[in-house]
């Protein structure tokens, strides 16, 4: 791509490197973490650059979106938990040396394996691709030969959802010091442009780059935004509500397509033949669905409350 | 591409000094977060390097990203209820713990 | 008559299902749990069996052949694990069940059963797994439900669960690098393909380094168990169990996996003795610690760090040549230990409902309600420390006429030590049970007895492992893969 | 190269000023009201001249349509947030320089 290519990934890396420093050793842990958000921002770029449009989605949404919001929610949480920010250190291990000099030198070795042919896959899934019920190669490898990985990752999902919940009731949202007329506007104005975005995503992932995680991290994006712009956390744990059934919907229909290949005499996660392309999008609404929903409640930090919004204050 | 090959080494590196001479929980949580960055860097990189453009590390990274965004929600949920008791954990870290859970 | 195949994929499916349905129904937690706990153990034992007539095979997901799709390969050492993961999972779900509520601090024993349901399955899909990634994909699923199920306890024990959970965080980012150098190198994920096709060169030393760092981190061995005694320590018996008795197994059962599957040729005596070596020192300095320790559970636990050191012996002793001898003596030294130290955190959990507190001093008097645990206590005891004619005891005989065969005195040395330390703290913590105790404040409470059969059903799984030797040593051989 | 690529080339490097302007208020404007204004010079025209800009290289309708979506929600989202972030420093009882 020339020298203005190159020069723009030296300038990147560089970029990225120093805000990589700025995130472990920034003097305030606030400039830390936004240093580190900036740092997911930059990253998504770098996947443009290296030419992996879905990652770059994702990284932005997940990257630096969602755990760009967990981390701030969780600095503040800290900040406010007793007046002045809690020393929270534990003694750095002795061997704190030891262990970077001998990755450094794992880290020159794998530099030193440079010659890496990467034979790379891309021929075999492209001649499968046809099978796959789906045109574009990453949602096939995704969602048909290598289906497994994506039911255990939403599985993944779910259970740190549910581990979350385990931890303890949700504490809850804080109250702005000057509340803004402004965010609970944006959150109304925007709330629908984020569900029409994530559709659009989703539609798209069958033949571009989408599909159920970037419009699963959009949608979940947006519910964050609602509950900065103080809306209530409208999630509810008790049993006889929707949402415990609409948390684990992803998990569940990926286990029922997979258990229905069998029942059908195939193997294992086998789609009935000529019905792949409709089941998979089935399962990517249903998937996408439960990423939204899971982000925003592992934003919540905490088991929401069985009932009403109980009115405790602060 | 030696250039994002290079970024990826320096940053695992980054993020493993990063992780051990953090004294701030939060701050390892980052410092994990660019190793596991750097992971995904060398993934992206091997599929740009196959002559046709591979997917396989494509869908592994997105997978990846998940995963990642779900153990550090855990271990930011985990540092929000253990603030309050850090200090006095670093008491009994060392031997035998007092009264145990049963 | 239904394809063998069919049993692996109950084995992943059912514990996934039954979270989700215990997650959405918590009333029917316990009726749920206990049964698919009881289908999950027959089928483990029927796969086994199939094991044992068919040999090994392999499934591929999806019906997408290997440099693709996933697979799972099915074989002695997978059908061994499987079948220990469900036996101690039924026996910790049967222990939790009959619990005393209100005792153990447990947050919200509601939400302990869809995390261990997840662990079940979590554990399952790791030992059927032959890709790589799908691997890593399991051993977060596995960390983030440990976590979880650590931190129930509540107080300490979350700051323990957050050690852990960085500890294993960082060591499954090391083995995903070590597994993104090997795709860079050959292009395949999956194990079969990878043996085939892998050289001693740089980048796959590196790699094997790596991914041997990683899942050594994961084994809590020698230098690097810094988080496991406070974890398993604190943690609710049935979780301690679970996690000192199949989780570490887990790590262990990967690194035989890649060091006798595709890193085989790498296997020089030099790597080997470093291993070895790493084994000793676990075995010595886990046995001293658990000597010094004042607690029934923390003394446990450290016994988990050095009895895991008599699983790493296999490299230096399989790399001097009796191969098949180590291979089959370790795998049962693993399983056999699973079982038994299952049992002794039953048993001890037991035990500290019992007398309301874990010091050694305090288990003295009479053990009314407690007798059936301590009797569970003692067969485990002797399984772990290998008395014949227990599982502990053929596993550690395999292993020292596998020394014997080629001049390996050191390391017999060490097996030998090891038992004695081994024996040194067992005995210590029986001998408690002997000593006059204090009187105990107001009557002992009343406990289930499924509290103490639990851990005695352990117990003597563990001690009728041995008897099983022959078809434990037939099943091994069945299509176990190993090189030479 | 054809009008439009020319055109197109036009706008965006008419819109670079308006970012360098912006970095520089940033590094150096005495406290964070001004600053605010100076990143807004940034955010509305600089970034929307290079929106429309790289809409009519590209030649697409679709295309240029997609950069002008953007163009707005970062006008709305850059607004709202230096609204919040002046609330913020006023309730920290940053006293505006120079009053």
């Amino acid at each position: 791509m020339g020298t203005a290519g190159v020069m723009f990934d030296g300038l990147l890396a560089l970029a990225l490197v120093w805000l990589a420093w700025q995130a472990t050793r920034a003097a305030d842990l606030f400039h830390a973490v936004v240093s580190f958000i900036v740092f997911g921002l930059l990253m998504a770029l770098a996947w443009v650059r290296l030419e992996a449009p879905d990652i770059a989605l994702a990284e932005a949404a997940i990257g630096a979106g969602a755990t760009g919001a967990l981390l701030l929610s969780a600095l503040d949480r800290l900040a406010t938990r007793d007046g002045r920010r809690r020393a929270l250190y534990e003694p750095a291990t002795a061997w704190g040396f030891w262990i970077p000099a001998g990755g450094a030198l794992l880290g020159g070795l794998t530099l030193a394996a440079w010659q890496l042919p990467a034979p790379g896959l891309g021929d075999e899934v492209l001649a499968a691709l046809k099978l796959s019920g789906v045109d574009h190669p990453v949602t096939a490898v995704l969602l048909n030969f290598r289906a497994l990985d994506t039911l255990l990752e939403i599985g993944v999902l779910l259970l740190a959802a549910v581990t979350i919940w385990s931890l303890g009731p949700a504490p809850s949202p804080l109250v702005p010091a000057m509340p803004s007329p402004a965010l609970p506007a944006l959150g109304r104005l925007l709330f629908p442009v984020f569900v029409l975005v994530s559709g659009y995503l989703l539609w798209r992932g069958s033949h571009a780059p989408g599909g159920a995680f970037p419009a699963g991290a959009v949608l979940g994006a947006g519910a964050i935004l609602m509950l900065l712009a103080g809306a209530r956390p409208w999630i509810r744990s008790s049993e006889h509500g929707p949402w415990r059934w609409i948390l684990s919907l992803g998990l569940a229909m990926l286990l029922a397509a997979a258990v229905s290949g069998t029942l059908a005499g195939q193997a294992f996660f086998q789609y009935p033949p000529g019905t792949a392309g409709p089941l998979i999008l089935l399962l990517e609404v249903a998937a996408g669905l439960s990423i939204a929903l899971l982000l925003f409640a592992l934003y919540l930090r905490g088991e929401p409350c069985e009932h009403g919004y109980r009115e405790s204050g602060r | 591409m030696t250039v994002y090959l290079s970024l990826a080494g320096v940053l695992f590196l980054i993020g493993l000094h990063g992780f051990f001479t953090a004294r701030n929980l939060l701050r390892r949580l980052l410092a994990l977060n660019v190793l596991t960055t750097a992971v995904f860097l060398l993934f992206v990189v091997m599929a740009r390097l196959a002559d046709p453009l591979d997917p396989v590390p494509h869908a592994i990274v997105l997978t990846g990203i998940v995963v990642t965004v779900s153990t550090t929600a855990v271990a930011l949920a985990l540092v929000v209820r253990i603030a309050g008791r850090v200090r006095d954990d670093d008491a009994d870290a060392g031997g035998g713990s007092r009264g145990d859970a049963g | 008559m239904i394809p063998e195949t069919v049993g692996p994929v109950v084995l992943f499916s059912l514990p996934l299902a039954g979270a989700i349905v215990v997650f959405i129904r918590p009333r029917w937690s316990v009726p749920v749990t206990l049964a698919s706990g009881v289908i999950l153990l027959a089928t483990a034992l029927w796969v086994m069996f199939a094991v044992l007539q068919h040999g090994a095979w392999r499934q591929d997901i999806g019906g997408w052949p290997a440099p693709l799709g996933i697979g799972w390969n099915v074989d002695g050492l997978s059908a061994a694990l499987l079948l220990l993961n469900a036996s101690v999972g039924l026996a910790g779900a049967a222990f939790h069940a009959a619990r005393p509520p209100g005792r153990t601090p447990v947050r919200d024993p509601r939400f302990f059963w869809p995390l261990w349901l997840f662990l079940w399955g979590g554990l399952n899909a790791l030992f059927l797994a032959a890709d790589l990634f799908n691997v890593y994909v399991a051993l977060e699923f596995v960390s983030i439900a440990s976590v979880g199920l650590i931190g129930l306890a509540g107080g300490s024990a979350q700051a323990a669960a957050w050690r852990y959970l960085l500890a294993t965080l960082l060591g499954s980012t090391i083995y995903l690098l070590g597994v993104a150098l090997l795709y860079g190198r050959y292009a395949a994920l999956d194990l079969a393909l990878l043996v085939e096709s892998v050289e001693p060169d740089l980048v796959t030393a590196v790699a094997a380094a790596l991914m041997t760092l990683g899942l050594l981190l994961k084994a809590a061995v020698f230098p690097l168990h810094f988080w496991l005694p406070a974890a398993h320590g604190r943690a609710p018996p049935a979780v301690s169990a679970v996690l000192s008795a199949v989780v570490i197994a887990a790590a262990y059962y990967l690194l035989v996996r890649l060091w006798f599957g595709p890193f085989a040729p790498l296997l020089g005596t030099g790597v080997a003795t470093l291993l070895g070596l790493l084994g000793a020192a676990a075995v010595l300095w886990g046995g001293l610690q658990a000597l010094l320790q004042r607690h029934l559970k923390m003394l446990i636990a450290y016994s988990t760090v050095s009895q895991l050191g008599y699983g790493l012996l296999v490299f230096p002793l399989a790399a001097a040549g009796a191969v098949q001898q180590a291979w089959i003596g370790a795998v049962m030294l693993v399983v056999a230990h699973g079982l038994a130290k299952a049992a002794l955190f039953l048993a001890a959990g037991a035990i500290v409902l019992r007398h309301g507190i874990g010091r050694l001093e305090a288990l003295g008097g009479d053990q009314q309600g407690a007798v059936v645990a301590w009797v569970a206590f003692s067969i485990a005891s002797a399984s772990l420390v290998g008395l014949p004619p227990t599982g502990g005891f053929v596993g550690k005989w395999w292993l020292a006429q596998a020394a014997l065969a080629n001049g390996g005195y050191f390391w017999l040395a060490v097996l030998m030590l090891g038992t004695a330390f081994t024996a040194g703290y067992l005995w210590r913590a029986l001998q408690a049970a002997m000593r006059p105790g204090w009187e105990a404040e107001g009557d002992p409470p009343t406990l289930s007895p499924a509290l103490g059969l639990s851990a005695l059903a352990l117990a003597l799984g563990s001690a009728a492992l041995g008897l099983a030797a022959p078809i434990a040593a037939r099943l091994l051989d069945a299509g176990s893969g190993v090189v030479g | 190269m054809t009008a439009a690529q020319w055109i197109g080339g036009l706008l965006v490097f008419a819109g670079i000023p308006f970012f360098l302007l912006g970095t520089l208020g940033l590094l150096r404007f005495p406290d964070v009201y001004t600053r605010l204004h100076a990143l807004a010079k940034a955010d509305n025209v600089g970034l929307g001249l290079v929106c429309i800009g790289l809409g009519i290289q590209s030649g697409s309708v679709a295309l240029l349509l997609k950069l002008m979506l953007i163009w707005v929600l970062m006008l709305i989202a850059s607004a709202t947030a230096a609204g919040l972030i002046a609330r913020t420093a006023l309730a920290r009882g940053l006293r505006p320089w120079g009053t």
